[in-house]
């Protein structure tokens, strides 16, 4: 059948979702949710695709004419739902209620503040200009939704929920909204670009995983993401179903307490005896602990295939993915060697913290290792907690070894910063590296990268310290989640590596 | 009468301070909701914002005090993460959790009743032996798990009923109820099942054991000396007393029910208080947390009361005034 | 006139518990003249309130009346159906229980009592039934009875209670009452009240009256006729002056010579040695034998109720056929 | 029969009283009609009693005779008055001395079910205070108790057994023989007979008379059972409402009753004696304690009540030697 | 004097108490039937480690590669795993053998304590009355509106993961039902005459509370009891269903089914219905006899 039956049979598109949207205020709460009900409402100046590239969306064109200026031509023509034009004047207005949004837990405002000046050209040109080299801006802006000054001038974050001022220039329009429940949209006609294959769009929310499939399976809801890896074998055999599957963003891996010299809280020796010195500190060590682990196996028996094991923060085709750099095969033999080498021969024994509410599989990925550290000679104590208490302790540097995962944006200067360079408050740097690496060598190379506005030699600069972050086993990747998508066999989804679930990308087959 | 609210109020009022300074060192303790909620690239900068935006910088007692400040002046504070008064946002989910205990309330009573009393009536036979047997299935089993089954068999495989979610809501009393509309009955009537089960059981074992000890009674024979039916003996004076402690008791479960009805909540994606005590807790909002267990606080100490008067209407030998 | 209104005739009734089958009443017989008060005494549990429920059919499991006739003007109440008797329960035959804090439903209005009652055996309009519930209450002197039927059981004395209790079982004028120990848990200035009530009443109707105690005083004062139950039998019965002036059985004897007034002042009350023995294993032959001064060996053969002097019969070998108690 | 009291009663009031708590009070502040519910169980009464003498204690339910003797057997203070024991004040004891006085007089209970422990064996429950008090040793405390049973009129043989397993008669034994087993010269029987048949009723005051002259014990004897009490009793006290409306020695009361109520009394007993007889009915209904007429408490029910009796509260006085009475009527 | 000694009541065998309910338990065959099962289960817990093929809480045991091996399938290490294994490969007869334990451990582990701090403040608050009494129930009050997942969170918060933590979290909730329970019979103990009587006779009070009030308030006790085992068990399970439970590689019954509860829809069947049919069976069988219990120690149905 062709997309014009499919649409007169199904006009409306029942989705669920399996994290609630918390809010429909675009600049209020970071958060993959609220993020892709954002994207579906209203635009960014540049878009990404599926693969997570940069495209025009409300900006035509973007260039630096300076490496601290940058000139945005916008799109000419553009509406919001409520008619107003869209100008240059509600790019302003949008940078400067960015960091002025009140009580934002997780606010927006680090992608304005490299921004000196914004200059008005003329209603469709825009110049800002950075605090020094910023090769990142056009990035930045790929995560800022714009609003209409007239339209949004002093409105709340209530105002958005209550549909109010849910008002973008996106392909869907708000109808109605019961929050942590379901939102109702309706096709914005005066789409300028292409146009989304469902006039109506029913958009539930579903966190429990079983309920979701069951959901999909009864044929409450055409259209699920998140799928669960239990569910994978049965959904993948299922005549009516099809599936949509693309490697994300998000790697998950280990981290380890290189802040302290002397006893580690959760080492001890085979006996249990406290051991004075911290045994991670030694690259042999972790080394080897990164050799012990079969990622392939987990990744086909835990995760059921939902991932790839990979060495390094992103997948191929990401901008700064190393290309020979393939992920780690397991050695327990050689793993042992390293532990002796480094005056481990019986071993020690480590308790492996994680959540078990996080990621897909968490509690079950860390019992894996468990087994497999166990195996060469470290005993493992394994213990998963909600990420609610997890997630203080980790911030706070209490565990020896723990798994966690990064969603990273397309840019390797993204993760390094966060995860991998010391921390540092000036510079705003390190703000996730929970267990205190530090090297002084990468933090030069990556400030280097992070003024270098030329993109061919950045991504050289950010090869290169993601490399002697690696080989300094400064975590231990393990694999990278695959984003899974389940619907009805009539549709079909652009999968979106950045996991975000959007009406827009679905259509009748 | 006016002496027992009083004594109740005042009492309640102490439980209500109580409750909210344990749930502040406890969610204190627990971790930062900072740390959850914000970006994980946020830098350094970004949290100290985010920590003075949320009024976590003060010290614990002082976040207290501002609390209690506002909570009398009728502010129970604004969610962290969804940025609306906490108040509100538990008054809006509260119609979909009280139509999913009162549902359940009633299939219990409507089940439970009957079977109780046919079993305490008839406590040796065959029947009555099924039915005590099969009550202990009502509590043996989680609650999860025998809601995903309802959904797999019910939903799933006959396609009967659907899933999950709230359905079709109509508008009474300003307020949006899905038991008004076809659709929405057929969406609430797994859920209510599966919360209950364990109170059908209750109900079951309560009537019986009520009916039993009634039947030996000395009313119970002077009425049958009286020369009544065998019907009127049981459903006036045999019911009428087992009430009392069905009443009793199912008015507690019914306030535990609104209260804790988050795993059926969450399984039947149900968007009620359950799921969003849980997800705050999950996220430490700790505005939603305060206000919705002073909610919970306020509904326990009146339901406790309706039960209480209700007990005195049912049971003229209970005068309020006697009561501590 | 004809017949007496009731006739027991060899009633046994029988509880078949596990620990073994208790004979609670083994034979007993009696009859009950019209407009005659019979005093049925006895130790506490020889029988006497299981032989009352046996009457009105209410002996419940596991007890059963296994076998006797009981005589209600010529109609044997043991073998009718149970439909047949739920219409003489309360209507022909009453019955008022011992114990006047519970024999009213706690959660009923007193009203709603009387009235279901009046409705169970006669067609009548609710406010006829209520107006017949008003005159009863205001025949055993309950003041102002409009106000008193709103009120619920628990709002009345003990004695009012039991005074309910009385004007249900009038309210169809039964040819019958039993009153299974109706004052024993009251003061004596209400026993006076209620005792008084009776008579009255049993003067004005013409109505049968089984009083059931363990208080010779209360029956020697109300009662034409006694019976008296030891170990689930009747052992001695004849008109009451008779009796308790000339008992003939041993036990009957030593009863009433327990009574304190029977006795000076200041010395020791005679009293039956030994204590009632378990129904579940009667000593064989006369079960008063083991306590008994006269018992011999012929007692240990089983003793029928004989007819020791005119209209006096006992179940004694050894009876005191002419000592007369101090 | 000595001279000094064993035991005197001075001015004895028990109140009950359910206090205003604070929400009470500001109800009442608001005008709700609430208010402090006072029950006198017990106003005012005096009484001594000598070695060796039985009192007789007799009056309606609830008229305060289980009250008075928990007063007097020290399982509750009064809330006035003093309870003197040879003179001295019990309650200004202490220690020791005061857990002695306690010991010294004892209570046998109305109901012999519900006054023994269903879970405690025959000989805990009357070894049990004599061990704790050292009165026996664990060493002869099989003797001790056997000895005691056997007193009571028990095969000791039982000793190992329950409660349950007793009849009335036998538990109200073994009531009596631990009330005996901590040696005491004072034992208040309230209702102790009540519960019992005739004939059972018949051996357990046989009992009692048999242990008073061994033991030389002095009993107040709590009844409304006028026969038992009059069989008895030396000297019987009557009272109504927590008054004592008269007393005197025994054969005086019966024969010459003063006060209305003991008349009204007396004439309600059924006695065996009386056939057929039109029993006859006090007046009016038995007054409230929360609400007690004003006056002699009587008086409502009084067919000789006067003005005077409404309003002025009668004083006990004493109309022929030993006999003391409260009524208005006697000038 | 003949009549001074009575005779002894015709009774045949000495009766105790004890011996009385025994025998008045043993003579239903459904109780039995409770009794004897549970007694099997209780055997299977208490030599778990002799009895299971594998040592389901050693993670070198275990095999990621043996993972949701069907029933009856042989895994690596020659093991035949007769009802299946669950995702890291855990024998699931073993998990369930040692999950029963932890089940019945942190059950009746917690219903004894629960039992025993609250009949303690039940006694006390009935005993004593007054604001001792209004203090005590206001805490059950309290207690009784606080959600447990919250309670559950703040005390793995302050004392981190384990068995024991869970144990406590579970007395927290459940001692109010406990208080309750006791304050409501000892209210109508307290009344009795021996109590009179055993002041009367000048004992100590924490005699006359614990020697002659406790035991008599017993019977409500012992039956609520019964009930909150179940009941503990069951709100385990939930706890482990939310991730508040006890630690992941020490699986109870609880956890083992919130694990399987994944695989329900995927037809990986038994990691979740075998460990179901465990704790059914161990709570039907607990129940039967709590059942029972109810109606012996119920004076009233008593004859
Ligand atoms: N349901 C029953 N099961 C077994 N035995 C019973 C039952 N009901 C009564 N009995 C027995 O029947 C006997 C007679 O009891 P009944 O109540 O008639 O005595 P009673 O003469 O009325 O005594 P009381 O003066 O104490 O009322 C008693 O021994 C009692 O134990
Ligand atoms: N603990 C108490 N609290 C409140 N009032 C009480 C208490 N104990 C007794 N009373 C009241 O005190 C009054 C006297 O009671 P008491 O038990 O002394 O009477 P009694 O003469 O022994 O009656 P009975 O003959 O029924 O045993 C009654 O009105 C009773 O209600
Ligand atoms: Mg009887
Ligand atoms: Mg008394």
């Amino acid at each position: 059948p062709g997309p014009a039956a499919a649409q007169t049979a199904a006009p409306t598109l029942n989705m669920a979702v399996g994290a609630p949207v918390t809010s429909l205020d675009p600049h209020f709460h970071q958060l993959s949710p609220n993020n892709a009900v954002a994207a579906m409402i209203f635009d960014r100046l540049i878009n990404t695709d599926g693969q997570a590239r940069m495209q025009p969306g409300l900006a035509e064109s973007w260039t630096a004419i300076a490496p601290d200026v940058w000139e945005f031509k916008l799109r000419r023509g553009v509406r919001f739902h409520n008619g107003n034009e869209f100008t240059a004047e509600d790019v302003v207005f949008t940078f400067q209620r960015v960091p002025n949004v009140p009580n934002s837990p997780s606010s927006f405002a680090a992608f304005v503040r490299p921004i000196r000046n914004v200059e008005v050209v003329d209603s469709h040109t825009l110049r800002i200009t950075t605090n020094g080299p910023y090769p990142l801006l056009p990035q930045d802006m790929t995560n800022l939704y714009i609003l209409d000054r007239e339209t949004h001038q002093g409105v709340t974050t209530e105002d958005f929920n209550a549909g109010r001022a849910a008002i973008g220039t996106g392909p869907y329009r708000m109808v109605s909204h019961r929050m942590g429940d379901r939102i109702e949209f309706e096709r914005n006609e005066q789409y300028f670009g292409e146009r989304p294959a469902f006039a109506r769009v029913n958009y539930r929310m579903i966190t429990n995983d079983s309920a979701r499939t069951a959901a999909l399976l009864a044929g409450d809801v055409e259209f699920i993401d998140q799928v669960p890896t239990a569910d994978l074998a049965r959904l993948r055999q299922d005549q009516r179903l099809a599936m949509s599957e693309v490697t994300g963003l998000r790697l998950i891996y280990l981290a380890f307490d290189h802040h302290r010299d002397d006893a580690s809280p959760f080492v001890t020796d085979a006996e249990g005896r406290p051991i004075p010195r911290n045994p991670l500190r030694d690259l042999r060590v972790r080394r080897a602990l990164s050799m012990a682990i079969d990622r392939q196996a987990i990744v086909d028996r835990v995760m059921e295939g939902a991932g790839t094991p990979s060495a390094q923060f992103f997948p191929p085709g990401i901008f700064s993915f190393i290309p020979d750099f393939p992920a780690q095969r397991p050695d327990a033999e050689g793993a042992r060697r390293l532990l002796a080498e480094a005056g481990f021969p019986q071993g020690f024994r480590i308790t492996l913290h994680g959540p078990n509410d996080r990621y897909p599989n968490d509690g079950r990925v860390i019992q894996a290792i468990g087994q497999m550290w166990t195996r060469i000679g470290v005993r493992t104590a394994v213990e998963a907690q909600p990420w609610t208490t997890f997630v203080a302790r980790a911030g706070r540097g209490e565990f020896s070894a723990f798994l966690i995962g990064w969603g990273s944006n397309p840019e390797g200067s993204h993760p390094l910063r966060n995860l991998i360079a010391t921390q540092d408050r000036e510079r705003g740097w390190g703000a996730s590296n929970r267990g205190r690496y530090s090297n002084r060598a990468i933090d030069a190379q990556l400030e280097q990268a992070l003024r270098e506005i030329d993109d061919a030699r950045r991504e050289q600069l950010l090869i290169a310290a993601q490399r002697a972050a690696f080989e300094d086993v400064a975590i231990v990747p393990l694999y990278i989640q695959t984003n899974i998508w389940a619907m009805r066999r009539n549709l079909q989804h652009a999968s979106r590596a950045d996991e975000l679930t959007r009406a827009q990308d679905i259509r009748p087959r | 009468m006016t002496v027992y609210l009083l004594r109740r109020i005042s009492q309640s009022f102490l439980v209500l301070v109580a409750m909210s300074m344990i749930v502040f060192v406890g969610v204190y303790a627990v971790g930062d909701p900072v740390e959850i909620l914000i970006s994980p690239d946020a830098d350094q900068m970004e949290r100290e914002r985010a920590i003075q935006a949320l009024g976590l910088d003060l010290p614990l007692w002082e976040q207290y005090g501002v609390f209690v400040w506002r909570a009398l002046h009728g502010d129970l504070g604004r969610s962290f993460v969804y940025n609306e008064p906490a108040l509100q946002l538990i008054l809006q989910k509260m119609p979909a959790t009280l139509e999913l205990a009162f549902g359940s309330m009633f299939i219990s009573v409507l089940i439970g009743l009957p079977l109780g009393m046919y079993a305490g009536l008839k406590p040796d036979s065959a029947g009555s032996k099924v039915i005590m047997a099969g009550s202990i299935l009502g509590f043996s089993l989680p609650t999860f798990w025998v809601g995903l089954m309802l959904i797999m068999v019910f939903a799933v495989q006959l396609g009967w009923l659907p899933s999950t979610g709230r359905g079709e809501t109509a508008h009474f009393l300003g307020l949006q109820w899905s038991f008004l509309t076809a659709n929405g009955l057929s969406h609430l009537v797994m859920p209510a099942i599966n919360l209950a089960l364990f109170k059908i059981s209750l109900v079951i074992r309560l009537t019986r054991s009520g009916v039993r000890e009634t039947m030996l009674m000395d009313y119970v024979k002077f009425a049958r000396a009286k020369g009544l039916s065998p019907a009127r003996v049981t459903f006036v004076h045999v019911f009428k007393n087992i009430l009392i402690p069905v009443v009793t008791v199912v008015g507690l479960e019914l306030g535990s029910t609104i209260a804790f009805s988050v795993v059926t909540e969450s399984v039947f994606a149900w968007p009620g208080m359950g799921k969003l005590i849980i997800d705050s807790i999950n996220v430490l909002d700790r505005p939603v947390i305060v206000a919705y267990l002073m909610i919970i606080v306020l509904m326990f100490i009146t339901i406790n009361l309706i039960v209480d008067l209700l007990y005195s209407a049912l049971d003229p030998r209970v005068r309020l005034e006697g009561k501590a | 006139m004809s017949g007496p209104t009731l006739e027991v005739r060899n009633l046994r009734t029988h509880f078949f518990t596990r620990a073994g089958i208790v004979k609670a009443v083994d034979g007993v017989s009696f009859t009950v003249g019209r407009g005659k008060v019979l005093g049925l005494v006895g130790e506490s549990g020889s029988g006497k309130t299981v032989t009352g429920f046996s009457i009105i059919g209410l002996v419940d499991p596991p007890g059963r009346v296994v076998e006797g006739e009981i005589l209600y003007q010529g109609r044997n109440l043991a073998t009718i159906s149970e439909e047949e008797m739920r219409h003489l329960r309360g209507n022909r035959i009453a019955m008022i229980f011992q114990d006047p804090m519970m024999t009213l439903n706690p959660v009923l209005r007193v009203d709603t009592q009387m009235i279901e009652t009046v409705l169970a055996h006669e067609k009548v309009s609710k406010d006829e039934a209520r107006q017949r519930a008003r005159d009863a209450l205001g025949m055993v002197g309950i003041p102002s009875p409009d106000e008193r039927l709103k009120s619920y059981p628990h709002q009345f004395s003990g004695g009012m209670r039991q005074r309910v209790a009385i004007a249900i079982a009038l309210l169809h004028r039964p040819e019958l009452i039993i009153a299974d120990e109706p004052t024993t848990a009251l003061d004596v200035t209400i026993q006076g009240q209620i005792l008084a009530e009776v008579q009255k009443l049993a003067a004005n109707t013409g109505t049968s009256l089984i009083w059931i105690t363990h208080d010779l005083s209360v029956v020697a004062g109300l009662a034409d006729d006694i019976a008296v139950m030891y170990a689930g039998r009747v052992v001695e019965d004849g008109p009451v002056s008779e009796v308790l002036d000339r008992p003939l059985h041993p036990y009957t004897h030593g009863l009433i010579g327990s009574v304190p007034s029977r006795n000076k002042r200041g010395e020791p009350l005679r009293q039956i040695p030994g204590m009632t023995p378990s129904l579940l294993k009667l000593p064989a032959g006369c079960a008063f034998r083991t306590r008994c001064p006269r018992a011999d060996d012929a007692c240990l053969a089983e003793q029928p109720l004989r007819e020791l002097r005119p209209g006096r019969q006992a179940r004694c070998i050894h009876p005191h056929l002419d000592e007369v108690p101090a | 029969m000595s001279e000094q009291p064993i035991i005197e009663l001075r001015g004895i009031t028990k109140r009950f009283e359910k206090k205003l708590d604070f929400a009470g009070k500001i109800a009442k502040r608001l005008g709700a009609p609430v208010r402090e519910e006072i029950v006198h169980a017990v106003d005012g009464v005096n009484l001594s009693i000598r070695k060796g003498e039985v009192v007789g204690l007799v009056g309606e339910s609830g008229c305060g005779k289980s009250t008075l003797g928990r007063v007097v057997a020290g399982i509750m203070p009064p809330s006035e008055g003093t309870v003197l024991w040879r003179g001295t004040d019990v309650n200004a004891l202490t220690g020791a001395a005061k857990k002695e006085a306690q010991l010294r007089a004892q209570m046998i209970f109305q109901d012999p079910y519900a006054s023994l422990n269903p879970r405690m064996k025959v000989q805990d429950i009357v070894g049990e205070a004599p061990l704790v008090h050292g009165i026996t040793t664990r060493g002869g405390f099989d003797e001790y108790v056997d000895e005691q049973i056997r007193r009571a009129g028990l095969d000791p043989a039982f000793k190992k057994r329950y409660p349950h397993q007793f009849s009335g008669g036998q538990r109200q034994r073994i009531g009596i023989a631990r009330a005996l087993a901590v040696k005491p010269e004072f034992i208040v029987c309230d209702e102790a007979v009540a519960a019992l048949d005739v004939s059972i009723q018949a051996q357990i005051l046989n009992l009692f008379m048999k242990l008073r002259a061994e033991l030389d014990l002095t009993y107040l004897f709590i009844s409304h059972d006028l026969g038992v009490v009059e069989h008895l009793s030396d000297r019987v006290v009557i009272m109504y409402l927590g008054r004592v409306v008269e007393q005197a020695p025994s054969e005086e009361v019966f024969a010459r009753p003063n006060h209305p109520y003991t008349s009204s009394l007396l004439s309600s007993v059924p006695r065996i004696e009386a056939r057929k007889r039109a029993f006859a009915v006090v007046q009016g209904e038995i007054p409230s304690p929360l609400n007690p007429p004003s006056g002699c408490h009587f008086h409502p029910r009084c067919p000789h009540a006067t003005e005077r009796c409404k309003v002025e509260v009668p004083k006990l006085r004493e109309i022929a030697p030993g006999h003391f009475s409260a009524c208005h009527l006697n000038g | 004097m003949s009549d001074v000694t009575l005779p002894a009541p015709a009774a045949v065998k000495e009766e105790t108490p004890f011996r009385r309910f025994v025998s008045e338990f043993m003579a239903s065959k459904i109780a039995v039937g409770g009794l004897v099962v549970f007694t099997i289960i209780a055997l299977l817990a208490i030599f778990a480690p002799w009895i299971a093929p594998q040592n389901p809480y050693d993670l070198a045991q275990l095999d990621i590669m043996d993972g949701r091996l069907e029933p009856g399938a042989v895994g690596g290490s020659g093991i035949t795993h007769w009802l299946g294994t669950d995702d890291q490969g855990r024998d699931m007869l073993s998990g369930i053998i040692y999950g029963l334990r932890i089940s019945l451990t942190v059950g009746v582990g917690s219903a004894l304590i629960a039992c025993l701090v609250g009949a303690s403040l039940g006694l006390l608050a009935a005993y004593a009355g007054g604001r001792t009494d209004s203090v005590i129930m206001r805490l059950v009050d309290l207690q009784l509106s606080f959600p447990t997942i919250l309670a559950a969170l703040m005390i793995l918060a302050f004392l981190g993961k384990g068995i024991m933590n869970v144990v406590i979290a579970l007395v927290i909730v459940e001692w109010a039902y406990y208080a309750r329970t006791v304050r409501g019979s000892a209210l109508v103990e307290r009344r009795r005459e021996y109590i009179e009587a055993a002041q009367c006779l000048a004992l100590p009070t924490s005699r006359i509370l614990f020697r002659h009030l406790l035991p008599n308030c017993l019977p409500p006790l012992i039956v609520v009891g019964t009930i909150q085992i179940a009941r503990a068990i069951a709100l385990e399970a939930t706890l482990s269903f939310l991730g508040l439970g006890v630690p992941i590689t020490e699986p109870s019954l609880g956890l083992l089914i919130a694990n399987g509860y994944e695989y329900m829809l995927s037809g990986k069947y038994w990691i979740s219905f075998y460990p179901g049919i465990a704790l059914l069976i161990t709570i039907v069988s607990i129940n039967l006899m709590g059942d029972h219990l109810r109606d012996v120690l119920n004076p009233r149905l008593k004859k």
